[in-house]
């Protein structure tokens, strides 16, 4: 089950390799490489909050605000202190990984709804910090003139580019994911998934690996905004809402929780649906996410990444 | 320029905020309902709202159904609402577990507030008050009648709740589907039904909660969510599954947002409010009126 | 920490209390499970035997009293702390990894065992790698052991009952303890299972490991216990060899009052 | 597996793709409205304005004989779409200019796209920072904006209140972008009027209540008070300040309650309320001679002709960005330096909030007398003296 194979690796390696070239060539589509430029964002987060929820059972309505805490620390420190922009994105992920391991301690304690409601707590705290703190955050309106991210004086200046930057990044990301599932430490947190009493029993030290996993999901969370933050050029408040959290919840979802290849699928749909492909339906299109939503949790409750071994299963029958 | 006590103020924070949490209290008791018979937090519980609010202004504005009338309508459309919920959301998913519960409700939660931008648009509405707008002033503390009655339909539900459990055969037959499922299903009672019902009962409460508050706020469709989580933030201050509880935790929500808004910096208020709530679960991690060793038999 | 000797008991429980709220579970009770035996602790339901295992491997801390592993106090320990110091348990629900296979569940086992550094697991380094693949054979060996080892790549969820709980004790030698808590092996099983674990449990004796037992099956506990402690409502009324337990008054009237039936093979 | 699911979507791509390849208008001109979301109080009446000004034009016969086609795009007061909606337009739509964000932050998120790709963006939003680079202290090249500036309403609000007598006053506003650089314009030009301001407080966009706030505010006795903010909130909190009894201190609001609805929504309340708006809010009200009456109350009556609902002041920036865009278009077609330079030397255009003077100093062309300071009496606007 948890073989991760290599074939539908390489083939997606391929794929989005191969894909903006792709994407030139058909003019409808063309500007599809900056929506996966975002979609890939939202994958690295995925993947951290798939292996936090599908893998350690540990849920969290408030992973925004780390996304949140990596695209400021990048942006003050590069606007406001000239810190070079890949030390200002080390220095986010580090700040993310400090706040996780202060919040996650006591937090994970919790069970269940209790945890929920505790991340979603922390998770708008940080919200109105970044929102009252205009001296440095540049307030709701938000902060404009982030610089763009250069790679030996050469820049990443276009959405081309920067999309083998973030791909390649959730790639690395997604090979030790799949590594770290396969490992001791995956089955650590399979067993903890499965019961809490028993992993105990055999000398897994639960909380520890609660709270590792928890900062692990941060620091990607993390990663992926100074990402965002480069290639926007400008950050505000409302990008790391509350709002933001369900919505990564909803990627995991229609994904499916308990795949790392769900985190990355999902991510995609929700991007390309909210991003694009909604606004055909114009005013309808609240609805029509939402009844997209409810259609795949009521018939694939295992997510898109379940659809292909189900319909097999289906054919064969 | 007459002086204003600071006694003053304080009793006006203190009434301001009991009304504010009343209406959360209100939420988290519908919360409640549905949580005890079925473990799922029903994220669609301000949309009720939202839409108690917004059906009343149709049946009571629009279609000029006086007041008495107007009320019981309101709450019927919103029950069907909240049994529809159930029967097209809830019920179709077939390997429930809690996580794809909830992720129906927000789903259901995102149809809902959608149908009711297309049908009432995106501006806001007004209601009358029920009893007028003139303030009532009590020793330089300003109550508005409609606080009154907020407070009175919270103390309302609290009270016909109470009966509904204690007294009434159906009332039981819920609460022995919140204790124990299994064996509510072994005596014969239907838990499907006592499911329909929670999400009836919730959303009727929800318009209740609805109905009140809109001559105060106004309302439109974009409502819902910030007191579904308000009101989810009291249900869990005050202990999930405890009616108690979710009235304790609507009220000192409220209060301390109030408090904080007047006496500390107002841009934070909701963040104090936030960080009481984080401090009492670290200290009690099931609420203050919750049941550790309940909450641990729950699924989720 | 002082020597161990060969005649110290590996376990020692004295005073022991336990009182949920107004209710006491376990009295004044005193225990002492002697190195390298089967010792089983019997008693009608409510007896107050799992709340005691529970305690032991640090699941609730105590009301008061004191438990020494080694001559170790471990009563503040955390269950984890416990399983590392040698102490391994079952489940009388049976909690298996049940999205995992039988062979990962043994391998999860060994958890105390191996090395899993975070970043090197996600970096796949090399002397992981090799690590797995010995941690595999090592997990194949224990499944031998109990008689599963064709079962090795079945879900444990998919494994029938008997199978089930022969794994957990499985899971449990897998950690390498010097105390493994059984609790109700035989529950749900029928004579041949029985027999089965019968026949494990005392291989796993004859390994060097001290065995703490709670068992209904009384012809079970008879045949293979070295040692027999009875529980009755929270208290200890009797303690000996399973000849002494047999011919104790108290225990015949504690289970006959009871209404059960008290089976003496 | 995943292969398949791969090949099958790249399929339906390719074949969505030639299906729906846009036909070249003459003109193609964007828009980006928050139609949808938090600020579509702003959005939702622009989008309505742009269209009607668009379709207006070309029933005349287009401009110098060619058809404007105009793409509407929503970013329901995302900045991520908005940015990815701008590039769209500009890349994929070929849109010679574009007319928003309705929002500031959102204006201030697409500023580096429309520098980048060198393409004129009439921004629809209030704050100064659009059309203000810090670095240079000039105006970004490409960007232009129709609304005026917060410091001019409150430099409106600011000369009323010399002019009444009140020195000490407190503010209070939501905290969305909106309130907050109002805040921020109040708080930086009040020294200039010698205004001392004694009490600074907030609330959310969704709070259901003020009455604490303003409690608070009640004990420091000022003379006035200044709201700013939008949507049910300014209400709700023009309602409170009824209640509690504070009639005595004047009440401000910002150009934000620039909507007849808002009066009729604070029932009764706001009688008394001062607030400076732009003159398509008060057309009827306007002398004759007043340079803007004809085009504000041609607004007003096309608006109501074709949408049956009160105009919202928010539209008639749509309407300023629009046809000074239309204007441009007619002058030196689509070109877009053309446009850019066109635009910045543009004089004397007569618009619903002002005759606007852009220069390469200025890019929003409008003073403080684009606002006129009216006050609420029998349940409609009046001109302040």
């Amino acid at each position: 089950m948890l073989r991760i194979r290599k074939a539908p690796m390489l083939a997606g390696a391929l794929l989005i390799l191969v894909f903006p070239w792709i994407a030139s060539r058909v003019p409808a589509i063309s500007h599809y490489p900056d929506l996966m430029v975002f979609a890939g964002v939202y994958a690295l987060i995925t993947i951290g909050l798939s292996l936090l929820m599908g893998y350690a059972g540990q849920i969290s309505l408030g992973h925004a605000a780390f996304f949140g805490i990596g695209a400021y620390v990048s942006g003050v420190l590069t606007t406001q202190y000239g810190v070079n922009a890949w030390l200002a994105m080390l220095l986010g992920a580090l700040a993310a990984a400090v706040v996780a391991v202060a919040i996650g301690a006591p937090s994970l304690k919790l069970r269940g709804h209790y945890l929920a409601m505790a991340t979603l707590a922390f998770g708008i705290i940080i919200n109105i910090v970044f929102r009252e703190e205009a001296r440095w955050t540049g307030g709701p309106d938000g902060m404009v003139g982030i610089s763009g991210l250069t790679v030996f004086g050469y820049a990443l200046d276009s959405a081309g580019k920067y999309y083998y930057l973030v791909w390649g990044i959730v790639a690395a990301v997604f090979l030790f994911t799949v590594n770290l599932i396969q490992s001791p430490t995956g089955r650590a947190l399979r067993a903890i998934h499965a019961s809490e009493a028993a992993s105990a029993a055999m000398g897994i030290p639960i909380a520890r690996y609660k709270v590792i996993v928890f900062t692990f999901s941060a620091v990607l969370a993390a990663l992926a905004g100074s990402l965002y933050a480069h290639y926007m050029n400008f950050i505000n408040p409302a990008t790391f809402d509350l709002f933001f959290s369900i919505k990564l919840i909803i990627m995991i979802a229609l994904g499916g929780m308990h795949s790392i290849w769900g985190a990355i699928i999902g991510a995609i749909i929700v991007a390309f649906l909210s991003l694009e492909w909604l606004h055909y339906f114009e005013e309808f299109e609240i609805v029509v996410y939402g009844a997209v939503l409810l259609l795949v949790t009521i018939f694939l409750p295992e997510g898109l990444s379940g659809a292909p071994a189900k319909l097999m299963a289906r054919m064969r029958r | 320029m007459e002086t204003f006590p600071f006694l003053n103020q304080l009793l006006q924070f203190l009434v301001t905020g009991l009304t504010v949490g009343a209406i959360y209290a209100m939420v988290a008791i519908g919360f409640n309902i549905i949580y005890n018979v079925t473990e799922i937090i029903n994220l669609a519980q301000g949309e009720f709202v939202m839409l108690g609010g917004l059906v009343m202004v149709s049946v009571h504005t629009s279609l000029g159904l006086p007041l008495l009338l107007a009320f019981p309508v309101t709450v019927l459309v919103v029950t069907l609402v909240g049994v529809l919920l159930d029967r097209l959301a809830i019920r179709p998913i077939r390997k429930p577990s809690v996580m794809t519960l909830i992720i129906a409700t927000v789903a259901a939660s995102i149809i809902i507030k959608g149908l009711a931008m297309i049908i009432w648009g995106k501006s806001p509405y007004d209601l009358p008050a029920f009893s007028g707008r003139t303030p009532i002033d009590i020793g330089g503390v300003i109550i508005q009648p409609q606080y009154l009655w907020v407070i009175g339909f919270l103390v309302a539900v609290a009270v016909g709740l109470t009966l509904f459990f204690n007294r009434t055969i159906l009332g039981k037959a819920m609460g022995a589907c919140a204790d124990n499922p299994d064996a509510a299903r072994l005596v014969g009672i239907n838990v499907r039904h006592m499911v329909l019902l929670s999400f009836a009962l919730s959303a009727a409460i929800g318009a209740v909660a609805g109905l009140t508050l809109t001559p105060i706020a106004l309302m439109d469709y974009d409502r819902g969510a910030m007191l579904a989580i308000k009101g989810f933030g009291a249900a869990i201050l005050g202990g999930l599954g405890s009616f108690p509880g979710a009235i304790l935790g609507g009220l000192i929500l409220g209060l301390i947002e109030s408090l904080s808004a007047g006496m500390l910096a107002s841009g934070y208020k909701d963040a104090y409010a936030l960080i009481i709530l984080l401090a009492v679960l670290f200290i009690r991690p099931s609420g203050i009126l919750g049941n550790l060793e309940v909450t641990r038999f729950k699924r989720f | 920490m002082a020597a161990e000797s060969v005649n110290d008991p590996i376990l020692e429980i004295e005073e022991l209390v336990m009182a949920f709220g107004g209710l006491t579970a376990l009295m004044n009770i005193n225990l002492r499970v002697p190195r390298g035996k089967i010792k089983a602790v019997i008693g009608p339901n409510g007896a107050g035997k799992t709340t005691l295992f529970n305690i032991i491997t640090g699941v609730f801390p105590p009301t008061e009293g004191l438990i020494r592993f080694n001559g170790q106090a471990i009563s503040d320990r955390k269950p984890h702390q416990i399983a590392e110091l040698g102490i391994s348990r079952t489940f009388q629900t049976v909690e298996l990894f049940n999205s995992m296979t039988a062979l990962e569940n043994v391998m999860t086992g060994r958890h105390l065992r191996i090395r899993s550094p975070f970043f090197g697991c996600g970096l796949a380094l090399p002397s992981l790698r090799r690590q797995e693949k010995s941690l595999k054979q090592e997990a194949m060996a224990l499944l031998d052991f109990i008689g599963l080892a064709a079962k090795s790549e079945i879900m444990a969820g998919a494994l029938p009952l008997g199978e089930r709980k022969i794994l957990e004790i499985g899971r449990a030698l897998a950690t390498e303890p010097q105390l493994v808590c059984l609790d109700e092996p035989a529950a749900g099983l029928n004579e041949t299972e029985t027999e089965t674990a019968a026949h494990l449990i005392q291989a796993i004796r004859q390994n060097g490991i001290t065995v703490l037992l709670v068992e209904h099956d009384m012809k079970m506990i008879m045949d293979i216990s070295d040692e027999i402690t009875v529980l009755n409502y929270g208290e200890k009324i009797a303690e000996g060899t399973p000849k002494e337990i047999q011919r104790n008054p108290l225990v015949i009237e504690a289970y006959l009052g009871q209404g059960g039936g008290f089976e003496i093979g | 597996m995943v292969k398949k699911v791969a090949m099958v979507f790249l399929v339906c791509l390719a074949i969505c793709g030639w299906a729906i390849q846009p036909a070249l208008a003459e003109y193609t001109v964007g828009a980006i409205f928050s139609v949808t979301g938090g600020a579509s109080f702003l959005g939702d009446p622009e989008k309505k304005t742009a269209e009607m000004v668009v379709e207006k034009i070309n029933k005349a016969g287009g401009i110098n004989g060619q058809q404007v086609k105009l793409i509407v795009y929503d970013d329901e007061s995302d900045a991520t779409k908005c940015n990815l909606l701008a590039k769209k337009l500009i890349t994929q739509d070929k849109a010679v200019a574009v007319i928003g964000p309705s929002v500031s932050g959102l204006s201030l998120a697409v500023v580096p796209v429309f520098e980048k790709e060198q393409t004129p963006l009439i921004s629809c939003a209030a704050s100064y920072k659009i059309v203000h680079d810090e670095k240079t202290g000039k105006p970004y090249p490409w960007i232009f904006k129709t609304p005026q500036s917060d410091s001019l309403a409150v430099e409106a609000i600011y000369t009323q209140m010399q002019k009444m007598g009140i020195s000490k006053i407190a503010i209070i506003s939501v905290t969305e972008a909106f309130g907050a650089s109002g805040r921020e314009e109040l708080l930086r030009l009040a020294p200039t009027y010698k205004i001392e301001i004694v009490a600074d407080e907030k609330y959310g966009p969704k709070d259901t209540d003020m009455m604490a706030q303003l409690t608070k505010i009640k004990g420091f006795a000022p003379q006035a008070i200044i709201n700013w903010s939008v949507g049910p909130s300014q209400v709700t909190v023009v309602r409170n300040w009824r209640d509690l009894g504070m009639e005595k201190i004047t009440f401000f609001q910002s150009h934000g309650f620039g909507s007849r609805k808002n009066i009729e929504l604070a029932a009764g309340a706001a009688e008394g309320v001062f607030c400076p708006l732009g003159a398509c809010n008060i057309a009827e009200l306007l002398p004759a001679d007043h340079p803007q009456k004809q085009v504000t109350m041609e607004y007003m009556n096309d608006y109501k002709a074709k949408y049956n609902e009160p105009l919202s002041s928010f539209g008639g920036h749509a309407w300023d960005a629009m046809n000074l865009l239309a204007d441009a278009l007619k002058a030196v077609g689509p070109d877009k330096a053309k446009i850019r330079a066109y635009l910045e030397t543009k004089k004397g255009f007569v618009g619903q909030h002002g005759v606007f003077n852009f220069s390469a100093d200025d890019h929003n062309g409008l003073t403080k007398e684009a606002f006129q300071m009216v006050v609420v009496k029998g349940k409609d606007w009046a001109l302040a003296n």
